[in-house]
């Protein structure tokens, strides 16, 4: 069970009082009506999902009702940081380079 | 004889108290201190239980929480029940009431193992996959009879009496076991300041020294142990926790400690006291001092009663003061386990021979005290086999070469009741590896010790291999300073190191399984989990097999599984499997441990969230009214809402056509205050409105409502509801009571991550408000009768409209809005007036007739009207098109509202989906059950063509015939085209597709 | 939008519409609070001689006005204080003054308490007074506050809330929202062995039968 | 492959169980196959046992990177059953049920498949109306099912709480007698033993790190302890780690991976003869023949590949249990463990064709797909065979996540007023 560090309380809190809300940086496209199907479902619903270093979001929900951004090992879940909505991660994964052409 | 095996001093008991409990009916004695395994020893009892599968006597193997055997039934009253209580955790309390839970017809004459030899042949590991497959249809039958032999003991028929809770805890050290080491550390943390918790599962603060004659500063180590625990008394951030276990250690250093507050005084706890408690404790640091278990040695039938851990026999000796027999063989593979030996002596019982496995022998220092003792010691010899059935009368023993895996000599025999056997010492590494990490084998203490762990984790003690008392102390204290310096505290004075005598040890052998004169599958049974019946051969055979992980063996052999999780055997299973595949331990590894190191009550687990308290249950500011008028209540959400009104007589259809008669043809009224309500305030709340609705709101003018539908992005409809313009920045919207949450996050979430350049804030004024519902074609006068100032006329008041009253000297908001298609207002007041304006609104309108109702009735009204309500007629996956319900859709809106782009995918626009339309049935008295599927052709065959499903459906007594809501792939297209549901007992409901506004199509009612 | 009026560029007052709750309060009919039905006069009346653990008093019908806003907006900051005497309080903390008192419930969010008879004349001076975006919502029938006192109160806490009440990591003066039992609580300390909870309208009876249970092990009375 | 057979067992008895021979061969990889199936769990097993059998694809391996159905089919409830709401599903779990029911015999191998009957509670009206609606579609579809009434309920589950006291009390229930239980580790291993009888390679111990992609075409796989093993064809079905292979490919799937945990009681004497479900206080239990209580928590609402989850969660299991039955208050919990399962957005599984040509996914089961391990191997078969989607597999493509065509097995919503 997490123990988490509210950047908006300043303080860890149990997990009891947080909600995860999925994958973090998943901006909505600033033109819907211009993406074809597969760019919003691609939106919608295609998440990277790593085993290792993720940004996701929570919510403080029982507590201060502000989001946040986490930066987590989904492994051992241990948690790396904690930053506001607007604000860039300083942990992020070494992307594994992908050695053939991308499909 | 009472008591045969107690002598008659010592131990840690107080023979002033004699407790009587009963053991199979028959009674017995024993003394305050006892657990009831050593009451049992004490009473000569042998056999405890008949094992899993091949139901052979067993008899007490241990002293503390890794015993397999002596699992009991315990309880005097059917509610009061414990199955499967490890006796030599169970404390003996006056009038317990313990019960072997295998063998039948008893322990002592049991009627399976009469089969059990031949029986044993045929049921090697894994014979269930072999067998019972032919004929097909007789699995069943088999099935019954596999599972008559299922289970150890039996759960209580009725409800639990006791009660259980939880303690939220938070500390900066917590210490799990109370021995040597973990003292050492408690008494840095103290000293230092910090908070401290240390628990331990025994009854008394001590761990091995409980049973130890060791000194410590030249005093026995009791007295030391005394000091310390006083000490810690004295520091009011020191909780100490006897008979606690520590059972799971979970991420980022969170444990459960299980505490057992009454079970040493009785099987049900005093009144308003709770039986069990769960500390969920956050740690800063975590120090496990949890110790090690003795490996016992795996040789032919030692399950015999009689054969058992020598550190467990010294702990009889010495902490009970009982001697588990008369003539002792000890079996060893180190110099430890000579104590043994030297404790029986010491009782005055006959040491036949202690055979140490080990062609050097121990040192110099312990034979010498066997000399003194008389004792003979045989160096590099084993014990090949036990004889006897229910209890041991003898063992075979032979030598046996330097490496353990040969038998070098002739086979001879000794007479002898008990056989206490010692291949080493497991560390008890459980915990250290629940959140996932792996223990590490170390060749020169033979055996797994933590591995390096994620969390804020310190190991000491015999848990790390450290088995000299010396070592274990100054590894409790080094634990302690660590910590507390890593939380920033320091200790002022500093601890001296307690002394003790070392004596230098020859080396132990890495044994684990005496090989027999014959081949281990020819071998008699040479056990190694005991409760699961798992053998040497078993394991042998299961890699001869083909199962070469280790997981597989487990799980082919069951080795582990049993409620022991294989304390005792799974290092000695794990040896003999990494043997004959030609691997050494650390290549085979380990299985997983997992929580829970010792079982744990579910009650405990569940504390207090149960029965009444399991989940809230949310009232309105009227509920008291509503009990007192007989309501019946729906749950919804956490919500009870009033499902309908019955009276004396009444049954519910009829209840429902009086309540919709009420409102159709004069006034019924709702308690709606369970809606959600949320403020929306700010510059740019009308465009956020925009944005997640589906509809316009750019010129919605202040004072007046509007309807609007709520869809996800992917243009599903996810909620609706009407939201009200109280002033140019200033809105309120109303959310499905189900859905308010959910809508208020959805809120939240876009305004904070998406769009947080716009400036508005949401705010839940759900209990803020209390919603009265007046609708009808008598509601104006039941408002007139009640409001004091405005003016509520058609022409002042239009559909539609809300304005500011005062309601009975109470400021209320009042909404012209309807969802019963009636003319309707809802009140809405501050919720400490609720009650009030509730009983003023019956009060003034009884003229009228007017009528409570509940949800049940107004789904009925707004069917009659077509609304829709989110959740039952709609399912996460229909559009707004597909409700009909493009009128509420703008697409002329410059922003891509949420569900636009959703709506438009290839899918969702496609011909052939099921669209929501209105049915009537041919005979208009049948409903339709909500859930029935609609065909062409009633007599198309299995699997048939299903156009859609009925959402809601009710007899409408207003209109005289049955209604119901329904989807039809492409429904609107076929408006007076008829369908069929066929029903469960073959008969089919036809019905004729029609628009789902049965009442009133033009909406006249709602505008007079 | 936020290019068109820069906070505090508007008159907050005229963007918005709050009840003006002067007639009721004039009318001097008294509501009901959350936990009206549990009568809990009549309840601490029998108990008055009993000594106690723990004391629970409803402090019923307050005021309770929820204040939204950026500190940054001085107009905001400054209203508050002009009309409470109290500055904003910091990240999880309280500031109070005799009766009134504002708890910090978010980096945007406060929560202001008064006495009831003064809650439509401070929550209309805030509206008044405050300028750009800001947001003043009265809650006062939506939840209510309990006060607990006595020795055991922190033991009641540890067995319904997952949060530290020890005196190290939670001193007189401070504030948190969090998890009580199934449902939430806005939970400040007052004393050495006072504290107050704000629970939700809704759910009071759901957090008084569970103080009760809990309470089964203390001495739990009920103060007026 | 050596028959198994009570006789059997009673002639090896004689010779002390001697002469066994191995379930499977544990061999070294040849270079190349005609099929790579990577996974080495029920689902994969099986698609590898039906390539063989079905349609004659012997030169197939199997790569598992820990132990032959170490996975989720370890760690799972063993629920089976078949009763689902939309026809595509229904159809492909039905497919399964009838493969489950003669599947010991099939692989000559006993997986225990116990048919004690599903009950799925409900507790409000709205779940009410969703059984109704579910039970309906099912009889159409000729899956057996029917609605029960709380009596009706209490007499097959006379331990259970029926009355009305409870939160939340049981207003009904679905029933499905065809449903019930099986052995996991036995399924997976009959179909091991069976699949390598017909000459499929099973490599344990052996992770694929990387897909070797020529042109657009999957070509081979490059492995931690076996290096690269080419194949024709590449079917993976991996569950919790499907993302994370389709990392290696260069795409992304419509999948989360979440911890999912379960428990088991003590053994104790049969007291629970069927499987109980309840979506809405949150609980599902059964009784194993060895006597221990298995029941299943809810989902972890992180991303976790740990096999662990949080404590809160087996909490709210214990008390959803404790909730439906009292008397179970006193029995204790032995062990808890967790699995990773591959949540898909529609609750229903991807069994397609990928962007990248000859690489096939079979994922997106989540917390549901035991019970179709025999469908899910036997469809995937033919998906990989054909080398394009069959029939029952066309509608769990994962370009349905593009144009919108999703399967929502969630069921309604929760209701709302
Ligand atoms: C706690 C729990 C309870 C459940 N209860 C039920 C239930 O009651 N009924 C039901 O129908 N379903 C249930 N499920 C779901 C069910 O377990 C799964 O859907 C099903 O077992 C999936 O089988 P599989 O063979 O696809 O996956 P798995 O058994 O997980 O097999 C996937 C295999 O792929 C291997 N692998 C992964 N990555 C690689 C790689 N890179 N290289 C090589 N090998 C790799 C893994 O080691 C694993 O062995 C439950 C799941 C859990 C976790
Ligand atoms: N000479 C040897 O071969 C040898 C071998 C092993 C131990 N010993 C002796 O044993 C002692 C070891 O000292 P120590 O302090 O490391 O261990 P310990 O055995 O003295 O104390 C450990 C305590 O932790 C408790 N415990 C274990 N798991 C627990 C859990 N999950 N929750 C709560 N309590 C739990 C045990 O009941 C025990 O009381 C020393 O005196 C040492 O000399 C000697
Ligand atoms: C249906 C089922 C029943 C189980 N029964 C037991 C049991 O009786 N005793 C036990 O120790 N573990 C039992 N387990 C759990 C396994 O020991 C193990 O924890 C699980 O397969 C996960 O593997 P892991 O713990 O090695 O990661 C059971 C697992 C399943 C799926
Ligand atoms: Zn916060």
């Amino acid at each position: 069970m997490f123990y988490i560090y509210c950047p908006h309380c300043e303080e860890q809190r149990e997990e009891e009082e947080f909600h995860p809300a999925g994958q973090a940086h998943i901006p909505r496209p600033l033109d819907p009506q211009n993406c074809t199907d597969k760019e919003w479902g691609e939106y919608l619903f295609f998440r990277s999902n790593p085993k290792g270093l993720h940004h996701e979001l929570w919510v403080h929900s029982i507590g201060c009702r502000k989001f946040f951004n986490m930066t987590r090992d989904t492994q051992s879940y241990a948690i790396k940081e904690v930053y506001k909505i607007g604000e860039q991660p300083k942990f992020t994964a070494v992307k594994r380079q992908v050695t053939k052409e991308e499909v | 004889m009472a008591q045969q095996n107690r002598l008659t001093s010592g131990g840690r008991l107080d023979r002033s108290k004699v407790i009587n409990f009963s053991y199979n009916g028959q009674s017995y004695s024993g003394f305050v201190g006892d657990t009831l395994a050593s009451a049992m020893l004490a009473n000569n009892i042998d056999i405890v239980g008949r094992s899993f599968k091949y139901s052979r006597p067993r008899g007490i193997v241990a002293a503390g929480a890794e015993e397999p055997n002596a699992i009991m039934q315990i309880g005097a009253s059917e509610a009061t029940q414990v199955p499967n209580v490890r006796a030599t955790q169970q404390e003996l309390y006056h009038g317990l009431v313990a019960a072997s839970t295998n063998g039948w017809p008893n322990v002592e004459f049991d009627m399976m193992s009469t089969l059990g030899d031949l029986g044993s042949k045929v049921m090697p590991p894994g014979f269930y996959y072999k067998t019972f497959m032919y004929p097909k249809s007789m699995w069943n039958t088999y099935e019954k009879y596999i599972r008559k032999a299922a289970g150890l003991g039996r759960s209580p028929t009725e409800a639990d009496p006791d009660r259980y809770d939880h303690y939220n805890q938070h500390a900066d050290i917590v210490i799990v076991g109370a021995g040597p080491a973990g003292l050492s550390t408690a008494l840095v943390a103290a000293r230092s300041g910090a908070r401290v918790i240390i628990a331990d599962e025994q009854a008394e603060f001590g761990g091995a020294l409980l049973d130890s004659k060791e000194l410590i500063n030249g005093e026995p180590a009791m007295q030391w142990v005394a000091k310390i625990v006083a000490e810690l008394g004295q520091y009011p951030d020191v909780l100490m926790l006897p008979r606690s276990t520590v059972n799971g250690y979970h991420d980022h250093n969170f444990v459960t400690i299980h505490q057992r507050c009454s079970d040493h005084i009785a099987d049900r706890a005093a009144k308003n006291a709770s039986r069990q408690r769960m500390h969920r404790v956050r740690s800063k640091w975590v120090v496990l001092a949890t110790g090690a278990h003795e490996r016992p040695l795996v040789f032919a039938n030692n399950d015999v009663p009689g054969c058992m851990l020598a550190c467990a026999v010294s702990t009889y000796i010495n902490r009970y003061s009982v001697v588990p027999g008369t003539q002792l063989v000890l079996m060893t593979t180190n110099d430890n386990a000579y104590t043994t030996a030297f404790d029986w002596s010491a009782a005055g019982r006959e040491v036949v021979a202690i055979l140490d496995c080990r062609v050097q022998g121990a040192s110099a220092k312990v034979l010498e005290k066997a000399k003194l003792l008389g004792i003979k010691v045989l160096n590099g010899h084993a014990v090949v086999e036990v004889h006897g059935s229910k209890r041991v009368t003898s063992v075979s023993m032979s030598k046996i070469n330097s490496t353990g895996d040969k038998l070098t000599g002739e086979v001879s025999k000794l007479s002898c009741d008990t056989v206490a056997s010692s291949g080493g010492w497991s560390p008890a590494i459980h915990l250290s590896c629940h959140t996932g990490c792996r223990p590490i084998w170390r060749d020169d203490v033979i055996a797994f010790v933590p591995g390096v762990s994620l969390q804020n984790q310190l190991t000491a003690g015999a848990i790390n291999g450290a088995y000299s008392l010396a070592l274990c102390l100054a590894q409790g204290v080094e634990a302690g300073q660590i910590a507390v310096t890593k939380i920033g505290l320091a200790i002022t004075e500093p601890i001296a190191l307690a002394n003790v005598e070392t004596v230098a040890e020859n080396l132990p052998m890495a044994l684990f399984h005496i090989p027999h004169t014959k081949s281990t599958s020819r071998a008699p049974k040479q056990f190694v989990d005991l409760q699961n019946d798992v053998t040497a051969a078993g394991i042998e055979l299961a890699t001869l097999e083909g199962f070469e992980s280790i997981e597989h063996v487990k799980r082919y052999t069951a080795m582990g599984f049993g409620t022991d999780q294989g304390k005792l055997g799974n290092i000695n299973g794990m040896a003999i499997a990494a043997k004959s595949l030609n691997k050494t331990i650390p290549q085979t590894g380990t299985t997983i441990f997992r929580p829970n190191y010792t079982p744990v009550t579910f009650g405990a687990i569940a504390g207090r969230h149960c029965g009444g308290l399991f989940d809230p249950m949310r009232y309105s500011a009227m509920h008291q009214w509503h009990l007192e008028n007989g309501a019946l209540f729906e749950d919804v959400g956490n919500w009870k809402r009033p499902w309908y009104f019955p009276k004396a007589g009444e049954n519910m259809q009829q209840t429902l056509a009086r309540e919709c008669l009420a409102v159709r043809e004069s006034a019924g009224v709702l308690d709606a205050s369970t809606l959600g309500k949320i403020d929306i305030q700010g510059p740019d709340a009308r465009e956020f409105l925009g944005r997640v609705y589906t509809n316009a709101w750019a010129k919605l003018a202040v004072g007046k409502c509007r309807y609007g539908l709520m869809c996800g992005e992917d243009g599903m409809v996810f909620d609706d509801g009407v939201t009200a313009c109280l002033a140019e920045n200033h809105f309120i919207m109303t959310t499905t009571t189900g859905g308010a949450a959910r809508v208020l996050q959805w809120l939240e979430i876009y305004q904070q991550t998406e769009w947080p350049e716009l400036e508005v804030y949401f705010n839940s004024v759900t209990d803020h408000f209390s919603t009265i519902t007046v609708t009808g074609p008598n509601a104006r006068k039941v408002l007139e009768e009640v409001v004091d100032d405005i003016d509520i006329s058609n022409q002042e008041f239009k559909y539609m409209d809300w304005k500011v009253a005062t309601v009975q000297g109470i400021p209320a908001r009042i909404f012209r809005i309807s969802f019963t298609g009636e003319l309707s207002f809802e009140i809405n007041v501050q919720a400490n007036y609720g009650m009030r304006i509730w009983q003023a609104v019956m009060q003034r309108g009884k003229q009228y007739n007017l009528t409570p109702y509940g949800t049940e009735t107004m789904h009925i009204l707004r069917a009659e009207k077509g609304f829709i309500i989110a959740g039952q007629d709609t399912d996460g996956s229909v559009n707004p098109y597909d409700l009909g319900m493009g009128w509420a859709v703008s697409n002329k809106k410059p922003f891509s509202f949420i569900g636009k782009r959703g709506m438009q995918r290839a899918d969702c626009v496609k011909e052939g989906r099921k669209q929501m339309v209105g049915l009537k049935t041919k005979n208009p008295r049948q409903v339709i059950p909500e859930g029935a599927q609609a065909v062409d052709d009633p007599h198309e065959s299995i699997p048939m063509t299903m156009l859609g499903h009925v959402t809601s459906s009710y007899y409408s007594a207003c209109l005289g015939h049955s209604i119901a809501m329904a989807f039809i792939r492409n429904g609107h297209q076929r408006m007076g085209e008829t369908v069929f549901y066929p029903m469960a007992d073959g008969s089919a409901i036809e019905a004729i597709i029609c628009s789902p506004v049965f009442l009133d199509p033009e909406g006249e009612r709602q505008n007079v | 939008m936020s290019e068109q009026n820069i906070s505090s560029e508007y008159n907050y007052a005229e963007t918005v519409n709050s009840m003006n709750l002067l007639p009721a309060i004039d009318s001097g009919i008294i509501g009901h609070s959350p936990l009206e039905h549990a009568d809990f006069s009549s309840v601490a009346a029998a108990q008055t001689e009993l000594q106690s653990s723990i004391e629970l008093t409803e402090m019923k019908l307050l005021g309770h006005i929820v204040i939204r806003g950026k500190p940054e907006n001085l107009a905001f900051a400054e209203a508050v204080e002009s009309v409470l005497g109290l500055a904003l309080p910091k990240c999880l903390s309280v500031n109070r003054k005799e009766t009134v008192s504002i708890r910090w419930i978010s980096p945007d969010e406060w929560l202001v308490i008064v006495p009831a008879e003064q809650s439509y004349q401070i929550e209309h001076a805030l509206v008044a007074k405050m300028q750009g975006h800001c947001a003043v919502v009265n809650v006062s029938g939506g939840q209510t506050l309990l006060r607990l006192q006595g020795k055991d109160v922190t033991k009641l806490l540890q067995k319904s809330m997952p949060i530290d009440v020890h005196d190290r990591s939670f001193p007189i003066g401070k504030v948190v929202t969090s998890v009580f039992a199934k449902t939430q609580a806005v939970l400040s300390r007052t004393g050495d062995q006072e504290w107050e909870l704000v629970i939700r309208r809704s759910f009071a009876d759901y957090v008084w039968l569970w103080i009760q249970d809990s309470c089964a092990e203390f001495d739990l009375i009920i103060r007026q | 492959m050596q028959k198994y057979s009570g006789f059997g067992l009673l002639k090896h008895a004689l010779t002390h169980h001697e002469n066994w021979q191995k379930v499977w061969r544990n061999p070294l990889p040849k270079k190349n196959y005609d099929v790579i199936i990577v996974g080495g769990g029920g689902h994969g097993l099986a698609t590898a046992y039906y390539l063989a059998k079905v349609h004659g694809i012997t030169n197939v391996a199997v790569i598992e990177k820990g132990y032959l159905g170490g996975g989720n089919t370890a760690r799972n409830t063993t629920i089976v059953r078949s009763n689902y709401l939309w026809d595509e599903s229904a159809k492909l779990y039905e497919h399964a049920m009838k493969l489950w029911e003669g599947l010991s015999q099939e692989l000559n191998y006993n997986v225990m498949f116990s048919q004690r009957g599903v009950l799925n509670l409900g507790h409000t009206l709205q779940d009410m109306r969703d059984i109704e609606r579910r039970v309906n579609a099912n009889r159409l579809n000729g899956i057996d099912g029917e609605v029960l009434n709380p009596q009706q309920i209490q007499e097959i589950v006379p331990m259970m709480d029926c009355s009305k006291k409870p939160r939340y009390p049981i207003l009904g229930a679905s029933w499905q007698p065809r449903g019930g239980v099986a052995r996991h580790d036995a399924v997976a291993w009959g179909y091991a033993r069976a699949a390598d009888a017909l000459g499929v390679d099973l490599i344990q111990q052996c992770e694929v790190v990387d897909i070797i992609i020529e042109d657009g075409r999957a070509t081979g796989v490059m492995t931690n302890t076996q290096g690269v093993i080419s194949a024709a064809r590449i079917g993976c079905v991996t569950a919790g780690n499907s993302s994370v292979l389709a990392d290696m490919a260069g795409f992304k799937l419509p999948l989360e991976s979440h911890p999912l945990q379960a428990l088991v009681s003590e053994p104790i004497k049969p007291i629970l003869d069927t499987v109980v479900m309840s979506n809405h206080v949150h609980g599902y239990i059964s009784q194993s023949d060895k006597g221990d209580l298995v029941i299943g928590a809810g989902i972890d609402g992180y991303n976790g590949y740990g096999q662990r989850g949080s404590y809160h969660t087996i909490e709210h299991t214990v008390q959803a249990i404790v909730e439906l039955f009292p008397v179970f208050s006193r029995v204790r919990m032995n062990r808890q463990w967790g699995g990773i399962v591959d949540t898909c957005p529609d609750a229903c599984p991807i069994i397609s064709a990928t962007p990248v040509d000859n690489l096939f996914f079979n994922c997106g089961w989540g917390t549901g797909g035991f019970k179709a391990t025999p469908g899910s191997g036997h469809v995937f078969a033919a998906t990989l065979a054909a080398g394009k989607a069959s029939s029952m597999a066309e509608p769990f493509s994962m370009f349905r996540f593009h144009d919108g065509a999703l399967i929502d097995e969630h069921g309604a919503a929760g209701v709302a007023h």
